[in-house]
Parts: structure tokens; sequence; C-alpha cells
């Protein structure tokens, strides 16, 4: 068997260190080996989006991303998305748009909603429901998660980007 | 995941090396958007994985108006659909790297990879193939250049040599007069396979009255992408009708070789590839006159053969 | 069960329980009683309605003077 | 009587005098789910944890003929192998679980396979390891030694004589009991009412179709996930993503033969069920495998596991006949379901026969259900479980009797609509329900008068009756000092019932919502809870809470009389205040009184133990406009409408979460979602790549109409709301298909590939 391979990236803005197969995906590498089960394994084959994550500001499927490729580079999931401050405004708009139901595709679709709101500070309804396509939610047939991220769209124009720092640290 | 090693080496001769070394049981990553869940389904079984990101030419994109443009083979479709050159030069280009996956896959996958990957459905090498699109290979030996249209040789298989990788694609300068345009048939607004896909270019003469040259590609048609040379060849010399479109969608239909299987019947296939080489005959002559602007960045409004669209 | 009760639908028997509602059909329609119970209970297949509910207590529901009694299949819900 | 919301209006349109019930807090949940830090199946983490896997067969029908564990059990990093041989055979017999009947023999077969596989992906036997993928190296060592037999999958297919029998010992069992010839078709029954011959002479216009719809999956994106812990002292502790901690721990206790009182199981949060998470599957495997191991062992399923080893639902084949006089009456009405059972007997043929022909005024009708067994997986429930195939085909004939008579097909459901009295085909009376409110709510809706322009473009329209259900819950209300209260309940949180059942209990408690504290019980630490499934648990666990409520009330009054010298009958309460007839000066809060407790007699805990018997079925009507390309076939959805009488909105924006989400299942079942079987019985699309749920891109957003009939017989009048939104979507959709291209579909999923053939095109 492969000799385990030591990792070093910013997570969370926190820097981690952290031993992992080769073949051990970024999604194991964040739930099993950093305890980050924030980040949801729905298909394991970039069909759900359960388990977006940003990697350097990039949306990507962490199932289809290897833990040895993030040295040096950093990577974002929910558990990084509310600070000392609070929630993000993304994570506000969900809560107050109702926009959750079983909450399991609920990580996936904030990281993916961010990505988008990052790029494009006012998408269109149509623009927001293209690019969530590859985030499956079974519950809440998608208008109210589409309603939340066009009142974060709005929300987010106001808001400094989280700030990682010992209080911050100490809150996780 | 059955266990492999994992090397990301920073020069084109060290990738090489390491291929030649172990051989079949050897296999480049570049956006893994295939590869991993081909490796994870055990479809695949491979001793050793070669990141082949950390190598700067795999990585560029550089255009020139006369030499044309090189897309480096691990350029993710998402920095290639956002490249201000291709976009402006390569719209039928972004028509097919925009629709590969959502944002998550685009932000990993590559049209080296799609290439690569050698599905009969990639929806990038259609797009390349009309377009008069050159792969650059690196072996032991050094280079050589592939026509993109005899890259695949079967579902899952290239010329690519146990030890030769792919480097990067080099497209030719856009002539003047000249569209292009790539449209697919999926069952939902996205993330499908295509069920068919068509990729049309056209040159028109400078009145825009004739068809002096074109090609046209299919996807999902045939055990491999599939130049559809009489459907082209059909209409050159003739003027930019409906009547035109419709011959050589019917010689496309011919020359298709679909199977039914999962996604689509043989009948549905063959019937959606007159449907889809229409279309995409259309939009490639409205790209000619100028009148289609290439689709909005990555993960673009659906315009495979949807309403209204085409 | 019509094909005994000679493809009558509704028919009027005495009880104070379903156990004896059905102790009476099956005097009046011999082999009723098997198709409906297992030993002492209720067959798993079927379910018994008195006036609309299902008779939680099996045999020993009680029945009102006028109450209807139906045999129904057990159904699943979701 | 009747409230009405259109979209999101005002919350003050649907308070109806209340404190809490008609608004739309923030669930409690809420935060939690977006920070990342709720609990799920997968994400169990314990010290000395193993990894479970499940080797499957890869046949679709075969006996067992050997298997050999030993290379397995050597290889490093394993802990433990098991196999059927591991589990105690569970006897022959039948008891209710859940909703349903369930056959221990069959369920104890169906978690692990003794003498015969009976689909691809039946369980064979299982591994411990220290990661999974020792686990899965080590299935691959696993020896088993099959003898293939044909399969069937198709259900008409497998009633016929010559096909390959699953059971070799099972007859058909009826209300004439089981026949001696074995046979596919599990069970029989046939309801009759009036005489349908008559009503069919009756009749100037009669319609008879036959439809066909395909096995699907109900699509939760959080796979089915246990972790067992086996203690050295015989205690064991199942953390499990389940409907029904209780049914959980009553199935594990049956299959392991262990009394219940050594079983704890803890529900986790649960990442999307819609039925398909009553039945267990991993987590007896996982507490045997951790028996052997003396460790810890979580089974995860992955998403094709999911596909080919979980309880997706049946597969059919439905004859419908009806018939109508030129006036508009419905004479007659006559059906025969096929349902897939899968490998085990058990479809919801029963439920699918019960709701068909229910929102209808029917004087003749007669409806024979047949369950039948296929090489497939066993079917479970899905939201609404049976209703969907059996509704998509009577709504769509229905259609066309209207349109054969030419009248519009609204009114047409209008002037047969059920009313309270209105006896079913099945014998059951229709108690007070809102059927025709809600059609004529649908029929005055601006969408169904809308200008619907352009070719290939149509409207359409479908109505629904589900029963929903009542039955048992559990739960405990515990009062604190400060005046704030605890509120423990057994029913699992699916989609935010922590806070619906939360709602009831503060208004009847007179408290705001933040002084109430729900959670959810593990089944050691509250009374027996059925299932969060059939549309039940605000409706019936509600009861119970507001019992609770109601429980701690009457102990605080009695704390009041004390404390007053007054006898405990003067003393009444009102929105939080106590006060006695005796003594106009005598008044105090319920948080004054909380503060006293400890002083007047200790602790209070109020407890509502209620079996629901009587409940409030619910109706829908949904509308669809929608266009085809007909060159290529695709449907997409321009706009949709759902109407739905659910007695009384406790928390609007759930109801309209379930409304929506219902309605977007019902889409995805009528266009996009099918399993695919080769002739071998081989699933073709275990995937979400190929078994396709609808995206965000595919709906359009879905207009939530809210109707309140209030049902009598609940404190609140609220009805069960979940189930009835899935079934209306396929009808509407094949009934808007046929004014856009003139064709009528007869099969689901309708693709593109069916549309363009029932059109001529290809």
């Amino acid at each position: 068997m492969a000799n385990k391979t030591r990792v070093c990236a910013r997570v969370n803005g926190e820097q981690v260190e952290f031993l992992c197969e080769p073949y051990q995906s970024l999604l194991e590498c964040l739930r099993d080996i950093l305890g980050l089960t924030g980040t949801k394994d729905g298909c394991n084959d970039g069909n759900c989006g359960a388990c977006s994550v940003l990697l350097d500001g990039q949306l990507v499927n962490s199932c289809l991303v290897l833990g040895v490729e993030i040295e040096g580079r950093e990577v974002t999931t929910v558990e990084g998305l509310a600070d000392w401050r609070g929630l993000h405004p993304i994570q506000l708009a969900v809560v107050e748009e109702d926009a959750v139901q079983c909450g399991y595709c609920t990580p996936g679709i904030l990281i993916a909603a961010k990505a988008l709101l990052d790029r494009e500070p006012n998408p269109s309804e149509r623009r927001i429901r293209t690019w969530m396509a590859g985030n499956l939610c079974r519950c809440t047939g998608y208008d109210k998660i589409v309603r939340a991220i066009m009142r974060a769209a709005r929300s987010c124009a106001q808001y400094d980007p989280p700030l990682y720092n010992g209080r911050n640290k100490a809150r996780r | 995941m059955r266990p492999f090693e994992y090397q990301a080496p920073t020069s084109i001769g060290e990738a090489v090396a390491l291929l030649a070394d172990t051989g079949e049981r050897a296999r480049p990553l570049a956006g893994g958007t295939d590869l991993l869940v081909q490796l994870r389904r055990g479809l695949l079984e491979v001793d050793l994985v070669v990141d082949v990101k950390k190598i700067p030419e795999l990585n560029r994109i550089s255009f020139h108006p006369v030499e044309g443009l090189t897309v480096g083979a691990a350029v993710a479709c998402a920095v290639l659909c956002e490249h201000p050159d291709v976009r402006a030069a390569y719209p039928a280009l972004i028509d097919a790297a925009s629709i590969i996956g959502g944002p998550a896959i685009q932000g990993r996958a590559t049209i080296g990879g799609n290439l690569c990957n050698a599905a009969p459905s990639g929806d990038a090498i259609p797009a390349m193939i009309v377009v008069g699109a050159t792969c650059t290979v690196a072996g032991p030996g050094g280079t050589r250049a592939v026509p993109v249209e005899t890259f695949c040789t079967a579902p899952g298989r290239t010329v690519l040599g146990e030890d030769e990788m792919l480097v990067s694609i080099r497209f030719p300068a856009p002539m003047p007069n000249s569209g292009a345009r790539y449209l697919r048939f999926i069952p939902r607004g996205e993330m499908d396979i295509a069920v068919a896909g068509a990729g049309a270019w056209v040159l028109l003469s400078d009145d825009h009255a004739q068809i002096t040259d074109a090609r046209i590609a299919l996807a999902a048609v045939a055990p491999t992408p599939l130049l559809a040379d009489a459907a082209g060849a059909s209409l050159i010399g003739k003027a930019p009708t409906e009547d035109a479109f419709a011959e050589a969608a019917k010689l496309a239909r011919e020359a298709a070789r679909p199977i039914g299987d999962v996604r689509g019947t043989e009948a549905q296939r063959r019937h959606l590839v007159g449907v889809l080489v229409k279309r995409a005959l259309r939009g490639a002559v409205r790209r000619a006159t100028g009148d289609l602007a290439t689709p909005s960045g990555r993960s673009t409004e659906p315009v495979q053969g949807g309403r209204n669209h085409g | 069960m019509r094909d005994l009760t000679g493809r009558q639908e509704t028919i009027k028997v005495p009880g104070k329980t379903v156990g004896q509602v059905i102790a009476a059909l099956d005097a009046a329609y011999p082999g009723i009683r098997d198709r409906v119970c297992e030993g002492d209970r209720i067959g798993p297949a079927v379910a018994v309605s008195v006036d609309g509910r299902i008779a939680q207590l099996e045999l020993f529901e009680s029945v009102g003077e006028q109450s209807e009694i139906r045999f129904l299949p057990a159904l699943s819900g979701g | 009587m009747r409230k009405k919301e259109t979209g999101r209006a005002d919350q003050s349109t649907l308070t109806g005098g209340y404190a809490v019930i008609g608004t739309r807090p923030p669930r409690y949940d809420a935060v939690d789910k977006v920070t990342g830090r709720a609990l799920y199946g997968p994400d169990i983490r314990l010290p000395g944890l193993l990894h479970g896997k499940v080797l499957r067969s890869p046949h679709a029908h075969a006996r067992i003929l050997s298997i050999d564990t030993t290379c397995a059990e050597a290889l490093p990093g394993v802990y433990a192998v098991v196999t059927a041989e591991d589990l105690p055979r569970a006897e022959d017999r039948r008891a209710r679980l859940g909703e349903g009947a369930v056959n221990f023999k069959y369920l104890c077969d169906n978690i692990l396979a003794s003498a015969k596989v009976l689909y691809v992906g039946h369980a064979v036997a299982a591994v411990a390891a220290s990661t999974p993928h020792i686990a899965e190296q080590a299935l691959a060592l696993i020896d088993v030694e099959y003898s293939l037999l044909p399969a069937v999958v198709d259900v008409l297919e497998a009633t016929r004589d010559t096909a390959p029998l699953l059971h070799e010992h099972m007859g058909t069992r009826s209300l004439a009991g089981e026949s001696r010839t074995p046979s596919n078709t599990a069970s029989h029954f046939q309801q009759v009412k009036g005489d349908p011959e008559k009503g069919f002479a009756e009749a100037d216009v009669v319609v008879e179709r036959e439809f066909r719809t395909a096995t699907v999956h109900q699509g939760y994106i959080e796979p089915h996930a246990g972790t067992a812990i086996w203690g050295a002292d015989g205690r064991l502790t199942v953390y499990a993503t389940t409907q029904g901690a209780f049914t959980a721990r009553d199935q594990l206790a049956e299959l392991l033969d262990l009394p219940m009182s050594r079983i704890r199981v803890v529900p986790t949060e649960v990442g999307g069920a819609f039925g398909g998470k009553v039945t267990t599957y991993v987590e007896t495997v996982a507490a045997l495998l951790s028996r052997r191991a003396g460790r810890p062992v979580k089974i995860v399923m992955s998403r094709s596991e999911v596909f080919l080893a979980s309880g997706p639902t049946s597969g059919t084949a439905i004859r419908v006949k009806m018939g109508a006089t030129r006036a508009g009456r419905i004479t007659a009405a006559q059906a025969e379901l096929y349902y897939e059972a899968g490998a085990y007997p058990g479809s919801p043929v029963g439920s699918g026969a019960g709701v068909m022909f229910g929102p209808y005024d029917i004087p003749h009708g007669q409806i024979d259900g047949y369950d039948v067994v296929v090489n497939k997986p066993k079917t479970g429930s899905y939201r609404a479980p049976g209703g969907t195939p059996a509704n998509s085909a009577a709504e769509q004939v229905i259609d066309e009797l209207a349109e054969r008579i030419g009248m519009d097909p609204l009114e047409f459901r209008m002037l047969n609509s059920a009313k309270e009295g209105t006896r079913q085909i099945d014998g059951a009376v229709h108690t007070h329900i809102g059927c025709y409110e809600v059609l004529e709510t649908a029929r005055e809706h601006p969408h169904y008068s809308a200008p619907l322009e352009g070719p290939h473009r149509g409207r359409g329209v479908a109505h629904a009756y589900w029963g929903n259900w009542g039955a048992q819950s559990s739960s405990a209300i515990s009062v604190n000092a400060d005046g704030t209260v605890a509120m423990v309940t057994g029913s699992v949180d699916l989609t935010g019932t922590r806070t619906s059942l939360a709602m009831q209990a503060a208004e009847a408690l007179g408290l705001t919502l933040e002084q109430i504290v729900p959670s959810v019980a593990d089944t050691d630490s509250i009374g027996y809870t059925e299932v969060s499934a059939g549309s039940r648990t605000t409706v019936a666990t509600g009861q119970s809470v507001v019992k609770a409520a109601r429980d701690v009330i009457a102990q605080m009054s009695e704390r009041a009389a004390t404390l007053w010298g007054v006898p405990a009958d003067t003393v009444s309460f009102h929105r939080g205040t106590f006060t006695t007839g005796q003594d106009a000066t005598k008044s105090t809060t319920f948080g004054e009184l909380a503060a006293m407790l400890s002083r007047t007699g200790g602790p209070i805990t109020g407890v509502g133990n209620i079996d629901v018997q009587e409940w409030g079925a619910a109706f829908g009507t949904h509308i669809v406009d929608l266009e085809v390309d007909p060159e290529t076939g695709k449907v997409t959805i321009l706009r949709y409408t759902v109407v739905q009488d659910v007695g009384r909105a406790i928390h609007p924006s759930e109801v309209e979460g379930q409304m929506q989400g219902g309605a977007v299942q019902g889409i995805g079942w009528a266009l996009y979602e099918g399993y695919q079987y080769d002739e071998g019985g081989q699933m073709l699309n275990p995937t979400f790549l190929d078994y396709k749920l609808p995206t965000a891109l595919d709906v359009p957003s879905i207009e939530c109409v809210i109707v309140e009939v209030p049902y009598p017989k609940h404190p609140y009048g609220i009805r069960g709301v979940g189930e009835t939104p899935i079934l209306p979507p396929p009808a509407a959709i094949a009934n808007a298909i046929y004014r856009a291209v003139g064709r009528r579909m007869d099969r689901l999923p309708m693709t593109p590939g069916r549309i363009l053939e029932k059109m001529g095109v290809i």
C-alpha cells in the first residue's frame, strides 16, 4: 500500500497539516481526517453538488479532487462561511427564506451560491437556476433556495469577507 | 478506491519519463472529472496518477491573430470560457466548453481531458473538429501533431501511446466570414451527457451569398466523435438556405452510426442528428454574418436544442 | 368474500364485538372466519373497520347496534 | 370558514386569531444546518470506529451455493466478516410495522440473503475494516458460488404461468384465502361498489386506457447510514438516519432476537427520506459486525447501493375504464392495478386503489389490485405510496372524459366532487373534506384563466386525494424555573416538525416560540412514537404535544390552587395567566408560577401519550403550462400552480415547502425519472447522472395557494400536507402535453423520445 503523503494547506483560513493516502479524495480528507463533516457526500461522482467547496476561490466538487492536490492551496467549506460576527449573508438569507428542509444539500448550495455571488453580484433568476443546476435538492423544489440567493445578493453588497483570527479559531 | 501513487511533475520531460516507466498502469490527471470516477468505479486500475496541472505548457492559453490559438491540455473549461480572445474568436469552443457539467465540474474539467477520455459523447470534440484543431502530443522522442478528428480511435481509446501525453490543442486563426456553432440535445437543462451533438463550421463568400467551405461533426452517434465529410461537402457552393441545411442534415443522418442505450434509442439519435445539424448550421451562418453572440461565461444558459435556441 | 355470501355485499348479523360478528357470519356463511382470522387474531393481510375506523382491538373491538363493519386488505401508507 | 393565501401574502391573513400558529418563524434546526454543525447518519465519528461494506449480488436471480470468506478475514485491517449465518432466523410471521404489514422472514432475507439472491444488489455478506478502502478490497476476496436462475423484472411478465418463480412456495393471498398454486402474484384484492355493469350501461361516453409507470426512487441526497456499538455488556446502541427510531429499534430487536430494552436507537438528522427510510437496511448488518469486532462499526451506502439495494417504489401496469353521461355525471369507474412489490411481497397497491377515485362521487365501481413480486429491490414507501401511478392513470382518463363530453376539466371534476358522506369504492365514507373548495379555488385562480399563446403550448390540470394518517405519538413537556419549557417528542424531524410542533405547544401554553426548546428523543427517553410518515407528524404528534401542554396547565393549576387555598377546579388559564373564580384579586402568570414550583411540590412534566384514530384527508389541484419542442420532444414547464387544502397552515412557509417539494418530485416522476433494466435484470442507470432528478433549471417557481378547510377533530384544524402534492403532476403534465401536441401519453416517465414516438416523428 502507498505511503501516506503529508499535505499542508489553508482550510477556512487556518493552516492545516495532515497525512493522507494519495488516492483519498479531498471530501474524505475534510470529513474523515480533518473532521469537517459539514461538507456532504451525496453521490461521490460529481452529480449532486453536496460536496461543493471552494479551492482557491474556485467552485469544485471535493469528491473529484484528490486530497494531495490541495498542497499549498486554500480551501473554503461551509464551516468557513460564518465567523465570530455571525452568519454570512447567504446563510442568513437561507434561514430567513426557509430554504432549508432536510438540510443535507444546504452546505453545497451555500458554497455554490457564494461562488456565484463572488463573481456576479446581481444574477438574474434564470442565471441562478442555471448556475445551481449542479446542486441537487430533493426537498424544496428550489423556489425558496432561489429566493434566498436573490435576497443574499442584495445583502452581500455591504458585507466584508470573514476575518480569520484568534477569536474566530476559538469559536470553532 | 484501489490504492495508487501520485506524482506532480513540473516539466513535460519528467511527466513523459514517469509515464514511460510505469507504462499502461499510469495515467495523466488533469481535471480528474472522468479519471477519478472511472478509478472509483473500478472501470480502470492504475498504479500511478501523474498530475499534469503543474506543467506550465499545459496551463497556457496563447492567442495570435495569425498563428491562432493554443490551449494547454490542463486548462480548465471555466478558465477557457472567460478568456477574452477565445470568447471573441472561437465561440463554438465556448458553446461546448460551457456545457460540460455545471460550474463545479467546469472548474476542473478540461477540453484536453474531454479529448483523452475519448467518449463518443464528448461535447468539446466536434467543436474542435469543425474548426480544424490539431493536438500536440509529447513522447520520449519529442512531439508530434495529430488532427483532432483522428485522435479518438474507439470508445475510451486514443492514438496516444503508453509513454505519450497530450500537451496542447492548436486552433487555426479564424477566417473572415467564417462561423461555427456546437449544439447538443439532453433531457434536462444541464448536467446530462449528450444524447446527440452536432458541430458546424461554415465559410461564406464576402457577400455572404454562398458557402465556400463547411465542416460538420457529430457527437454520441458513433463509436467516436465523427467528422461527417459528405454532409459538410454538400454545402460547398450553395447558398446558406434551409434547403441546403436540410440536405446536409440528411447526409449527416446517413453518416451517423448510433446505438440505442440508456440515454436514447437509435431512431431518436438519428433523428436528433438532423435537427441539431440544421440548428448548428443556422447558428454557424449567423456567427459568420456576425449576428449571434458568444454564450455568456461558464455554465451559460443552455443552448442545446432547448426551445427557441440555436 | 362475495363468493361465500352469494355475491351479497351487505349482511346484517348480531354481535357485541367484532369476534362475535365474525362468528355469526361464519355460522351463516361457513368459511368466512378462516379467511379473516389467523388463530385468535385478525390475519395480517386483513383490516377490519367499525364505522370507518380500523378496529385496533381486532376481535375484541366492541360494535354498536347499527355499526357498519368492513373487511379490507391491510394497506400501507407513506 | 375558508381562508386562502396566495403565494407569500401577509402573514396576518393566516393567523386566524392565533398568536403563534400561522406565523413564519425561523426553524429551530436552520442555523445548525447552514453552518454544517447538524449531524447526519454518515457524520457519526467515534473512537475506534470501523467501516463496514456490504457485498452485493451481481445477479438478479440465483441460488447461493457457497460463500467463502476466509481470504477476506485474512486481509490485514479486516476485523469482522458476516453472512446470513450470523442472523438469528426470523420466524415466518407478519407484524404491523411503520405503516404496513412486514413479514420478518422477508425483512431478514432482504438484509442478508440466505438461500437465494432475488435482485442485483441483494446483500450476501459484509465486512468491517479499519478503512472503507480496505473493507472494499476485502469484499473482492469473498468467494460466492451462485447457480443462476432466470429473472423477471416486468410486472405483467411476472404474472404469467411461464414466469420464473421468486418464491417457490408462495401462493396468491386474497380474502378468499391463499391459493395452493405457486405464483409471483403475492396477493389480489377486489373492491366493488354498486353494479359497475349497470353504471357503464348508463354512460353516454366510456373511456378505457392502459398505462405503464417505471420504478422510481425517493432520491434523498443522504445515503442510508447506520453506526452500531455493541457493548461488552450486551447493550446495543445504533445511530440511524431513519424516519422512526422506534420502528428501527423494533426491527433490530426482531432481527437480532434481543429484548427492546437492550437496544437504544438514536435518530440522527435525516438528509431526506420521503418514505424510503422506514425500513432498515444497514443498521442490523452494522450491529452484527460490531458484535463480532467488539468495536463500533459504521456502514454508509454508496449512491449506486442506494439505487440498487434500498426501497424504491413500484413500477406499475394500470387499466382504467370510466363512463359518464353527456350531462357530465360519472356513472361508473373500473380499474385493474398491477404493482411491482420488488423481491418480496408488499407493494402499495392497496393505497393506490384507495385514493385513485377518491375525489369523486361515483355510484358504481370496481377495483382489482395485484401485488406482484419481481427481481428488483423490495419496494418501500415513497410519498403517498402507490398513489401517484393510480392517480396519474385516473386523472388522464377523467381529462379525456371531460374533453369527450365537451366540458371544462375543472367544471367536470367539481360536478362530480366528493363531499362529506360520499362513499368511496372501497366502502370508506368521506368525513369533513375540502375537495370541492380546492377545485373551486383552482378554477378561480388567475393562472387558470390566463391566456396561453404560442404553438405547441398547453395547459393541464389534475386533482388528487390522499387519506393521511394519525396513530401513536408520545411527548413530554417539562417546565423550567424561568418559565421556559423543554419539549421532547419521539417524532424524527424530517422537514421542520420540531418547529411546527413547538408552535402548537406554544399556542396551547400561551408562550412565545422562543420560550420552548424542542428536541427529538432516542428510544430510551420517551414513549413509542410512530414513523414520521403518512403526513402524520404535525397532525398526530401535534395532538400529543397539545395533550402534554394541557397536562402541564392542569398540574400548574393545582399548584396555583394550593398557593391560593382555593379548589383546583376553580383555577382557569388563559393566554399565559392563571386566575380563580373564587377571588378576583388572585392572578399569576405562567412564568411567576414556574418560579414557585420548587416550593410547591417540585418539578412538573406534562405527558402526551396518544393514539390518533381520526384525521383529516387532503385534496390538491395542480395547474401547469408547458411547451413541447416538436423537433426534440423536450418539455419546458412555463408556469406551475399548486392548490391544496391543509386544514390550517401552522407554519405557512413550511407548508409551501411541502407543496413545492412534492410538486417537483412529481414533475421528476412525470418527465425524467425511472429505473431502466436490461433483460437480465441489471439496472442500467444507478447514478444521479442517468437517474435524472429535476435541477433548479428544470422547474419554474412553484406558486402555492393554501386553502384552509379546518378538520374539526384536530385542536387546530390541521390536515396532513406532505404527501398530496406529489400526486397530480404526472397527470397534469400529460394532460398539458395532450393540449400542446394532440397526443395522449400512456407511460411514465414521458421522456422526449417517447413524446417524439407518440407524435410519429420517430
